[in-house]
Formats: structure tokens, sequence, C-alpha cells
């Protein structure tokens, strides 16, 4: 017994995240120009890790594996992991965040669908806390560090840990705008003199606010290709530029102007690609607004008052948390049943 | 004022007494399985919070002061099973239904060491009254709101394909960790 | 196309509104509008069931083997809400029995099978100008001629025509015919227009409308020539043919309704509160046929399409077997099954004999190449494609999500039964997630619990009256014997005292009890009444001919006892 | 010392007055528990529960004194349903107290001798005939709980049970191919 409507519109699961996969090419690519291809490294070791771990809980689970596989969401995990974590971090650092949001945030939920917090983030968060020294080392962009490590290098230092004689890794590394921000305020300099040192560049930091419009093109096309609503990365954006701009207008020594936030951290990755995660985030307008505004705002609690560089993960597990309690408290009133119409 | 704000946004986000000083674990995954009842227990849970470290305040101060300070816990304990057993009551008398449902888990609240907790954290933080009254009802609104999101989540998760040895508490519990995950990006915030 | 200068400006001042969401399948409609309306040859054998309405299933009126006329009744309306059918043809009644008839379940509905005899001989019929006739008569011819909504609803039209309590402004005739494939309204339209604004105009009597808006999608440019022609050549005052966008379900009634007059009727409200009442094109030339001619509903215009050599348009009688309808029109051989209706909201026919009903605009012959199977379903992503499409603007994700784990209390909490089931949201949704199947599971789920629900209330209630009346027959019982002790020792007292009078006891006593006993009948007569309708109301037809049976037996003893002449009481009935 | 438990009683006893206070003022009257679980009861009034019909044993329920899994009619539905009212967990049918699929009653009237003992029998009063007179079933007021079948003398009371029909019919759970492929 075969129930109507007896059509369907060819576009898949599979073809959506594909979508946004190609979404992130041209952050992908700027990233490479700016910082070496050793991030291409980390999203390989991810995919591998992300599409391994997603096999094996199938299988355990019980479940066919060739149409979860080929759903493309684990690769999506991946890619947002490896963009978050330092390029030239340990494999094994990237491995464990990978498998362990896989394994736990996604498939003990009951996979694609039912996760309730968004696999990367988790795997992000728990890396964060674990290893934070290791989260740390992030490459300086190519026309910041005095010396050029080759590529051989950076990979045997991914995998064994080990630089060639004569080079240290504070040539190669730095920390993030955001952290140098935050470090530096604490050490009494102004938002102006900090702002002035090299590493950072027209709107946040040096290369990365390059990255971060490549990410912005991505979701443009996202959005103009109907894949993420409008509204989410725009409430969010809007909400944490007029948050930055009210406090660096009160007090622009210690606040950092609004377009710095947008541009620098996982602001754009997040508004974009994180935020937008259709299964932690409301499906109702409202709810999204809510969301994504609550969103900007703890990014910008955590990024300024805070014990971490950057607020997207956190804020972004925070608010997962409450997407079912919004979702049930913004239902929209159904046809015909509005108030105030006839 | 802003000292009182400072301790509201503390205890409800950042030392959220159920993710982060992992307190009251007992009702919050007890009573976390349907939305209306958690936020009942949330509401009974702050009365009773409210109440006992405010009057635990009165009896501290003005009833043993510092030579009697060994005695603490004791009339803490007693306090609060007092407050509790007139909660029951009211609930008992006003909502019939919620008292079945929130079931062993009413009289539990004396047993919630969130409510001891709170009352003997404020000793040792040495709150005047405002601010043991605040601290008790911040800790209590925080507990509720864990409470709330996750029987919000819990509910969602009753639809999902959860494998099935992780079916129920054990998701539950995996649940609970992540959320003290998330809960420690406020780490830092507030002192 | 000429308009004249009235019709244009109030098409300039007309503003259309819109409803949520809406899908843009592909038509398919062209290849069924090549050729005109068509009449089958006659079938030799006509399944006709006698439940094609909503309401009560009509009740057979002729035997096995009876001779009837084309247009003779063969299915009387029971009760208010019930429709008449007719014999489509002449012929011998071949049988009356369950079969199986066009319904998604697949389950069997009595019908009444007819052999043509080739001679499609009338029964005597006449029609009324409806100017000079009441409109009760008007209603009653409609519910006779077994006239009900042929857009698919299938409602009974004489109660639809109906609206004491609230003054009708607005007309609604539905041509949108937004459904991807059929064509017969179409058709109809093109064909047959002054007809159609014949019937709205009676419809428009019967309501005391003000206007009558006649809604046509876009796509149909040559039905809203014609139709507009014709309102012109036969000068219908306040009727209007508006062309709205096409926009899958333009053509729900509750959509139409608000594109054309921006009332929104929500689901559970009638539409005439709102003073809007809605009619099929198909049925208000079927409403003139029957007014102004006298012919009930035999045949309708049934779109033949998919999987064949000529898709096109049938004149067909009603009961005709869907292999006979296809075949003519040439089935290819990979046809794998049969959709009645469209590809949106059609039924998958559980066999190609079942017989053509009223509710049957569209046979699509469907081969796999046209209608894949459908594919597997992957976990709901919470995209909410669905719910930017979905036409009543619910949340179809989290409809799901309630009706999978069997949490039908917070479906209903989600309006789900609001859900029209127009298949929007199944068709965009990138998992491919049967939606509608959910929600239809989920829907008849709740009806048997709610069903359930009242009957255990019901049997409460009944249980306590019998505790009650247990108890109090004890307490009379007590009583009674108290008294009567009490009466005899009374007489004992007095029989030795004094002499005794006149005035007996007992009387009182008989008088209580006469009384009581007249309390008691009144009481099981009210019982009765009570529960005699709800007993014989929903008996399905084997069960009616059981209780007939059953009172034949009866009345069989009787006559035996009563022969007999013994000296038994006469028998109660009850 | 003497101080600590002069305060320790001072304590006790406003405490105790306080609550003394609330007993009297919060007083509660009747059982309104009771009547919700009797409105999740089934009402087939068939005592298979060991309880003489639904509301006794819903009183039981909710004094404590029964176990949720007495009500086969309920199925395994209705004890969901009591765990949920009463903040318990599920508890599935003992051995002896399966559901069975829902029947109604049907008296064979060629052998029914008009005795009565199923009028007295049935709880619903769902039976109607008189004394020597045949007796019939009202099905829609049956509730199929069984009671009239033992005291019938002559053995011409069957359970019949319900068949699906068009009238209500239900549309199945939807099966995934995805599942079945695995």
């Amino acid at each position: 017994m075969w129930s109507s409507p007896f059509l369907t519109t060819p576009v898949s699961v599979s073809q959506i995240m594909l979508r946004v996969l190609y979404a992130l090419i041209p952050g992908v690519a700027l990233y490479v120009w700016y910082f070496g291809p050793a991030i291409l490294v980390s999203i390989t070791l991810a995919v591998v890790t992300a599409v391994a771990t997603e096999a094996a809980m199938l299988k355990l689970r019980n479940r066919p594996l060739k149409p979860f596989l080929s759903d493309n969401s684990a690769l999506i995990t991946a890619c947002l992991l490896a963009l978050s974590i330092p390029p030239l971090a340990p494999w094994w650092l990237i491995v464990i965040g990978t498998a362990f949001g896989i394994a736990v945030a996604k498939h003990l939920y009951g996979g694609l669908g039912s996760n309730t917090f968004n696999p990367a983030m988790v795997g992000y968060a728990v890396l964060i806390i674990s290893f934070p020294a290791h989260m740390t080392q992030w490459l300086a962009p190519g026309m910041l560090s005095l010396l050029q490590l080759p590529f051989s290098a950076q990979l045997s230092y991914i995998f064994s840990g080990h630089l060639p004689s004569g080079s240290t890794l504070d040539a190669l590394t730095m920390a993030t705008p955001l952290d140098t921000l935050k470090t530096q305020l604490h050490l009494g300099l102004s938002v102006d003199e900090i702002r002035s040192m090299p590493i950072y560049g027209y709107l946040a930091g040096k290369g990365s606010e390059m990255v971060a419009l490549g990410f912005a093109l991505g979701g443009i096309y996202l959005i103009a290709a109907r894949i993420i609503p409008w509204v989410l990365p725009a409430a969010y954006l809007g909400t944490l530029f007029i948050i930055a701009a009210v406090f660096h207008q009160i007090d622009p020594e210690h606040y950092v102007g609004p377009l710095f936030h947008l541009f620098s951290g996982a602001a754009m990755l997040g508004a974009f690609f994180i935020f937008t995660d259709p299964v932690g985030s409301p499906t109702t307008f409202r709810g999204r607004v809510i969301y994504a505004c609550s969103a900007a705002l703890l990014t910008w609690l955590i990024r300024t008052f805070g014990g971490f560089p950057d607020g997207v993960a956190f804020a972004a597990l925070l608010m997962n948390m409450c997407v079912p309690l919004i979702d049930a408290w913004t239902q929209p009133s159904v046809f015909g049943k509005k108030e105030g119409k006839r | 004022m802003t000292d009182y704000l400072l301790i509201l946004i503390g205890t409800v986000f950042v030392n959220n007494i159920v993710m982060v000083k992992i307190l009251g674990l007992c009702p919050f995954m007890g009573v976390s399985k349907k939305l209306e009842t958690s936020l009942s227990m949330g509401a009974a849970t702050t009365f009773v919070l409210t109440i006992a470290s405010g009057s635990s305040y009165l009896v501290n101060h003005y009833l043993l002061g510092p030579d009697l300070a060994y005695l603490t816990t004791l009339s803490f304990i007693v306090v609060i099973a007092a407050t509790v057993q007139f909660t029951e009551m009211a609930v008992k008398k006003t909502s019939p239904v919620l008292y079945q449902v929130l079931g062993i888990y009413l009289p539990l609240i004396t047993t919630n060491c969130a409510v001891l907790g709170i009352p003997l954290l404020n000793v040792q933080e040495k709150h005047n009254f405002i601010e043991s009254l605040l601290f008790g009802f911040g800790g209590a609104v925080g507990f509720t709101l864990v409470m709330v999101l996750f029987a919000s989540i819990r509910e969602r998760l009753e639809g999902a394909d959860v494998p099935g040895i992780f079916r129920g508490t054990a998701i539950a519990m995996v649940t609970a960790g992540l959320m003290s995950l998330a809960f420690m990006g406020f780490s830092g915030l507030v002192k | 196309m000429a308009l004249s200068g009235d019709s244009f400006k109030a098409i300039e001042m007309r503003t259309l509104h819109h409803f949520h969401g809406g899908i843009h399948p592909p038509t398919h409609k062209s290849q069924s509008t090549g050729t005109g309306i068509a009449t089958l040859p006659l079938p030799e054998k006509l399944v006709v069931p006698l439940h094609q309405h909503v309401g009560n299933c009509a009740v057979p009126e002729v035997r096995v083997g009876e001779h009837v006329l084309k247009g003779q009744r063969i299915g009387r309306p029971e009760g208010r809400q019930s429709s008449a059918v007719h014999a489509p043809t002449s012929g011998t009644v071949a049988a009356i029995d369950m079969q199986t008839v066009a319904h998604a379940s697949g389950m069997p509905d009595l019908c009444v099978t007819l052999i043509p005899d080739g001679k499609d001989e009338w029964i005597a019929h006449a029609g009324v100008d409806y100017r000079n006739t009441s409109h009760t008569d008007l209603r009653h011819m409609l519910r006779d001629a077994g006239v009900v909504g042929l857009g698919g609803a299938v409602f009974p039209s004489d109660i639809k025509s109906y609206s004491r309590h609230h003054k009708i402004t607005t007309l609604v005739i539905n041509g949108a015919e937004c459904e991807p494939y059929i064509t017969c309204d179409d058709m109809l339209m093109r064909e047959r227009p002054r007809d159609i604004l014949r019937g709205a105009e009676v419809l428009r009597e019967l309501l005391y409308a003000d206007e009558v808006l006649i809604g046509i999608e876009d796509n149909k440019p040559e039905a809203i020539a014609a139709m507009r022609k014709a309102l012109e050549q036969d000068g219908h005052q306040h009727m209007e043919v508006i062309a709205v966008p096409t926009l899958y379900p333009g053509g729900g009634a509750k959509q139409l309704i608000l594109v054309l007059t921006g009332v929104e009727v929500a689901a559970g409200v009638r539409s005439t509160e709102k003073g809007v009442q809605c009619f099929n094109v198909a049925t208000a030339w079927s409403v003139w046929r029957a007014i102004a001619h006298g012919e009930p509903l035999l045949s309708r215009i049934v779109t033949v399409t998919g999987n064949v050599e000529h898709a096109q348009n049938f004149e067909v009688l009603l009961g005709t077997p869907v292999q006979e309808l296809v075949a003519y029109a040439g089935n290819k051989p990979d046809t794998g099954r049969y959709i009645m209706g469209g590809p949106m909201m059609g039924v998958d026919l559980p066999n190609s004999s079942v017989g053509v009903t009223k509710a049957t605009n569209c046979i699509i012959a469907a081969s796999p190449a046209l209608f894949p199977p459908p594919q597997p379903a992957l976990p709901c992503i919470r995209c909410t494609r669905c719910t930017d499409v979905c036409p009543a603007e619910l949340q179809p994700q989290d409809l799901y999500w309630f009706a999978k784990s069997n949490n039908f209390g917070k479906a209903q909490e989600f309006s789900l039964f609001d859900c029209i089931e127009c298949g929007a949201c199944a068709y965009v949704c990138p998992s491919h997630i049967p939606l509608v199947h959910y929600y239809r599971y989920a829907k008849s789920e709740i009806l048997v619990r709610d069903h359930d629900k009242r009957a255990a209330d019901l049997a409460r209630e009944r249980h306590e009256f019998r505790q009650f009346r247990i108890e109090r027959e004890k307490q009379e019982k007590a009583e009674r014997l108290a008294q009567k002790e009490r009466a005899a020792a009374e007489a004992k007292a007095k029989a030795v005292t004094e002499l005794p009078t006149q005035v007996d006891p007992a009387a009182d006593a008989d008088d209580t009890q006469q009384l009581r006993i007249d309390a008691a009948l009144a009481r099981a007569k009210e019982q009765a009444a009570a529960a005699s309708p709800r007993n014989t109301e929903l008996l399905t037809p084997e069960q009616r001919s059981e209780v007939e049976a059953i009172e034949a037996r009866r009345a069989k003893i009787h006559k035996i006892a009563s022969d007999a002449g013994a000296d038994d009481e006469p028998p109660k009935r009850n | 010392m003497i101080t600590a438990l002069w305060i320790m009683v001072a304590l006790a006893a406003l405490l105790g007055l306080i609550l003394g206070y609330a007993s009297i003022r919060f007083r509660v009257e009747g059982n309104p528990l009771a009547e919700k679980i009797d409105a999740v009861l089934p009402q087939t009034q068939c005592g298979q529960c060991g309880y003489p019909g639904c509301k006794p044993y819903a009183e039981a329920i909710a004094k404590g004194e029964a176990d949720i899994n007495l009500c086969p009619p309920g199925g395994e539905e209705g004890i969901h349903k009591l765990a949920e009212l009463l903040g318990v967990e599920f508890k599935p049918f003992g051995e002896n107290a399966q559901p069975k699929p829902k029947a109604v009653a049907f008296i064979d009237e060629e052998t029914c001798i008009g005795c009565t003992l199923c009028i007295q029998a049935c709880p619903v009063d769902a039976i109607v005939g008189a004394a020597k007179q045949m007796h019939t079933i009202i099905a829609s007021e049956c509730t199929g709980c069984e009671l009239c079948v033992p005291p019938c003398p002559v053995d011409c009371i069957s359970m019949l049970p319900l068949e699906e029909k068009l009238t209500n019919w239900k549309w199945r759970y939807p099966v995934t191919p995805l599942k079945l492929s695995k």
C-alpha cells in the first residue's frame, strides 16, 4: 500500500550536504593561500576519521552503511572541526576530536538528524578543555612568519611532533588575533595600540580576515541556493555587530570594534556553517531569531569576559541545548487560527 | 547593585549548581522526563531553596552565631526539612497530580544536596541576608533552567533512534555530560 | 478577448491574496487536453458502490435480478447526511454484495453490479424552473439526484447549499484544478461553460450569495476564455471569472477561498461561518443537469492519463471498471498500478477492476518509469523545506517526529488535524520521508482512540447507572418488605382492636407501586429511545440484513406461537 | 551545651507550629487522583484486575494498593498512560493477564432459553431481553468483558473478535524500506 504523494523532488540530503561542502571551498582556498597547505592535511585526517567512525558506529548500531555514508553529513562535521583547530596540531588531536564528535554527539543520539549537539563543536569543546596547550599553536600567515617551514617539515611535525633542527615553533606559530587581543588588554594596552600590531590587517587578523571573507562568500551562496535560511546568519552577525558597536562606542579603549568581531575567530564560519546546522537550530522564524541573537550575545560575552579566546563553539553548544525548548515555545499559529485576522 | 546582579548571573549561568557544581543531580535525572513536570519541580525547588537560604541565614546569624558554628549543618537540615514538609502539603492541596508526579522527589528535596549546599555555601562565602536570598534564588533558577532545558531535550530524544542500550537514563547521562561541557564555556565570565 | 468595461473594471479592482507555501510540481496537463471529451462505450458490467459520498451509505432499493432503467434510483439516501445512487444505464441487477472499492484500504463495500442491456433506456424525468421552485424542493431534488461535490470531497451538495445562520456573501466556484495530470475540470469548462454558470446561478440562489467568484488557475487560458465568453453571452450578473496564479495546492477549497476573498477558514470551521461557500465547477454543472433537466448524477468526466497511448478525458458512467477505461485509452503493457485522482493526493487503487465513483476525477496509469517506487527514507534533518511549503502553516517536521514515535497527544497539540494532506511537504522532502503517510497513520490512530474513549465514557456511565439501579432496587425491596410487615402488624392490631374499616392500606401500596412501575416504564422507554438510534444507525449492510433475518425469524416464531393458540401471554416486543 | 539544646528545642517548636498550622490549612478532601486514573482505564468493567470494576481498581491504584499492569483490556498503551500519569516505570503484563484482541459478545438466538442470567451479569446493561424471551446484545454498548459468558447455562454466548471494515480501517505505520534492507 502506497500513500500519496507519488511525486517527489529530486533533491536529496546528500546533495544538500555536498553543496554545503562546496560552499566551504572559497574559505579553505584562502586559508591555503595565506597559511599554507597544512590545513589540507588536517581536513584529510578529519575526513578519514569521520568516515571510519561513522562506518563503525553504523555497523555497531546495525544500520545500513550505504545510504548513511553517502549522505555526506560526516564530511561536513570533519571539515568544520578541522577548520576550528590549529593546522599544526598533532595528528591525534583531530582524530580524537572527530571520533568523539561523531561517535558520542551524533550516533549515541541516533545518528543523522537526531543529534542534539553539533558534533563538530562537541569535538572542539572536548579538545579545548582536554588539550588547551595544543589548541593554541595557530599558524602565522605566510607573510608574518620569519622563517618559512617547508611543507614536509610541517607534515613531520604534525605526525611525529619533531621539528627539523634549527627551527623553532615560535617562529612559525602565534596566538590567534582574538587571543592576542585578550592578553594584551589584560596587560593594559588599549585597543588601538593592539590593533597596530603587525598581526592585524584591515578588519581583523591579517590573513584570517580574508579566510572569514571566504566563508562569508560561501555562506551567501548557501543563502542564494536556499540551503540555509537567511535569518540565522543575518540575526547572528547583526546582533554581534550591534553589541560590539555599542560597547565600542562607550569605551573604545577596552572594547574592540564590531568589524573586528565579525571577521575574527569563527564568527563567519559559525554564522553560515555552524549555527545554520538544521538539526541543531530552531525551525520557527521567531525561534531562529531568538537563537541567533542569543548565540551572538554569548559569543561576544565569552570573547570579551570569558576564559576562552573564542566563544563561537560554546555559544553553539549552549544554544543547541536550548533548541527543543525554543521550538516548543515559539510555535507559530496555523492557517485560519491567527489572532487579529478575520 | 552590580554585585547582586553578578551574584544572580553567576549562580544561574557561570556557577550553575547542577552543571558546574554538580549538585542536585538526583532530581535532575529523576524528574526531567516531561517538560511540565520539570518546570513544576523547578518551581517547588526554587520556593524551597529561597526560603531555606533566607531562613538558614537567619538561624545562622541570630540563633547560632560564631559560638555554635558546629550546629550549622544540623539546624539547616531541620529548617530545610520543615520547609519541604510545608511545600509538600501546599502542593498536595493545590495540585494533586503534580504531587503524584513529583512523587518521592518532593520529599527528596530535603535530601537534594543543592538545597543544603547553597545555605552552607552562603555561610562559607559570608553572604549577607539579601545576598543569601539572591544566592539561593539564583541557584534555584539555574537549577530550574537546566532542568527545563534538559527535559525538553529528553522529550525530543523520545522520538530519536537512540541505540537500544543507550535509551533512557544512559543517553540522559551523556546529555547531562555534554550540557556540562557546554556550560564550561561560561567559565571565567564572573569572578 | 474582448472584455466588457464593467468586468474589466472589476478585474482591475480585485486584489488576490496569497496562501503560505505551495509548490510548482510539473503539471503534465497538456497530454490529456489535445482532444475533447469523448464518451466511453457502454461497458459489459458496472460495479456501482452505494457509498460514494460523505455520510451514511445509501440503502439498496432494488433486488437481484430486477431490471432497472437508466436514472432509476437504486440506493435511497439514509439519514440527514447521505445521497442517492442511481442506475447509470438500463439493465439487470446481477448482484448486491461486498466488493473491493476505490479506497486506499482495499476493503470491500456494498456495491450493486449491473449488467447493461445496451438500450440505455431512460426512466421518465423532467426538470423544473429553479426560479419558481421552493428552495426546499430544489435541495430535495439535489439529494435525490445524488449530487455531491465532484472535486473529490464528495460531500452532499444539498447540505452544502444551505446556510441558515450565516449570510453568504461570496460563492466560490472552484475551477482551479491545481493537481498535476488532472484536466477534467479544464475540459468541462472549455466545452460546457454555459451549464456550469447556470448551475452556479442556481447555487447562488439557494445560498442567497451576493457574488459568485470563479477561480481558475492561469495555466488554463482556454478554459478562462470559454468561461468569460459564456458569462458575457448569458449576461450573468455579479459573477466573475478570475485567473489565479498557478500554485499547488491553490485548488484546495480553503486555499482558493483565501486567494479570492482573503478569508482564512480554519480547520474544523465551516466556510459558511465566514460567509463563503465553495463548489467545484463539475458540481455546478451537475447541479444544473439535475435541476433543469431532472438528470441524476450518472456519469462524470474522468481524465485518463499517464502510461496510456491516448491520454484523454472521457464521460464515464459511474461504476465503469477502471480496467475498461484504461484499456480504451490504450493502456501500455508496463503499467504496474493505477492511481485514482492526482499524483499528489490520489489513491493507489487496490486493483483495476474497481468501479469509477463520483470522486474519480482522474485515473493515472502508472509505470515504474513515470512513478518510480518510493526511495528509501533517510532521517529528517529538520531542514524545514516542508515548513516553507506547508499551506496550512504547520510544522511538518515536528508532526512527523511525533507521529513516528506514536506521540499522538503532542501531534494533536501541534495541530495535526489542520493538515489537509496536500502532500507538498513530502514532495519537497530531501530525505524522501512519506510524511503524509505518517500523518494519515497518526490521524486514524487518534480517531480510533477517540472512539474508544467515548465508548469507555459511555460504558462508565452505564456501569454507574447500573450500580445506582441495583442499589435503589435493593433499597426499594427492603422498603417494601418493611412496609408489608408494618401493614401486616397494623392489620393484625386493627383486627384485634376494632372492626375493619373499608380503608384498605393495600390499595395505597398498590397505587404507589403502580406509580413506580409507570415511572420505570417511562425510564425504560427513554433509555430505549436513547439507545435505539445508536443501535440501528451504524449498522453495516450485513448487520442490517442480519437484523432483518432475525426479525423475520421472530415473526415466524410468533406466528407459530399464536397459531398453536397456547395460553401463553402474547409475546412482548421491546 | 545548654544553649545549643535550647536553641534546637526552640527551633523544633517553632517549625512544628508552622507545620501544624499548614496541615490544617492545606487539608485535602477526597482523592482527585483516582478520578484521573479512572479516566485512563478502558471501562470494560471486566474485573480481570481483581477489583469489582474500573473505579475500584482506580482507587486501589491511587492508594498504592494495586499494580498498574493488571488491566489487560487497556493494553500496553494503558500501562504506559498509567505509568506516565503516576510517574512510575512501565511494567509489562504478568503471565496470566495478557491482552486479547477486542471482541463483542454475541448470543446465538436459536439456543438462548431466556434465563436472564447474562443480563444480570452484564456490567453495562448491554443485554436486552426479558424472562423466557430470547436475549440480544447491543453490540455498540458491549465492552467485551466476557462476564456474560460463564453464567450462560446453554453456552449460547460467544465472543466475536471485531473485524476490520472500511469504517474502522486504519492507516498502517509507514514502513521505511531502509530498515528492511539492512
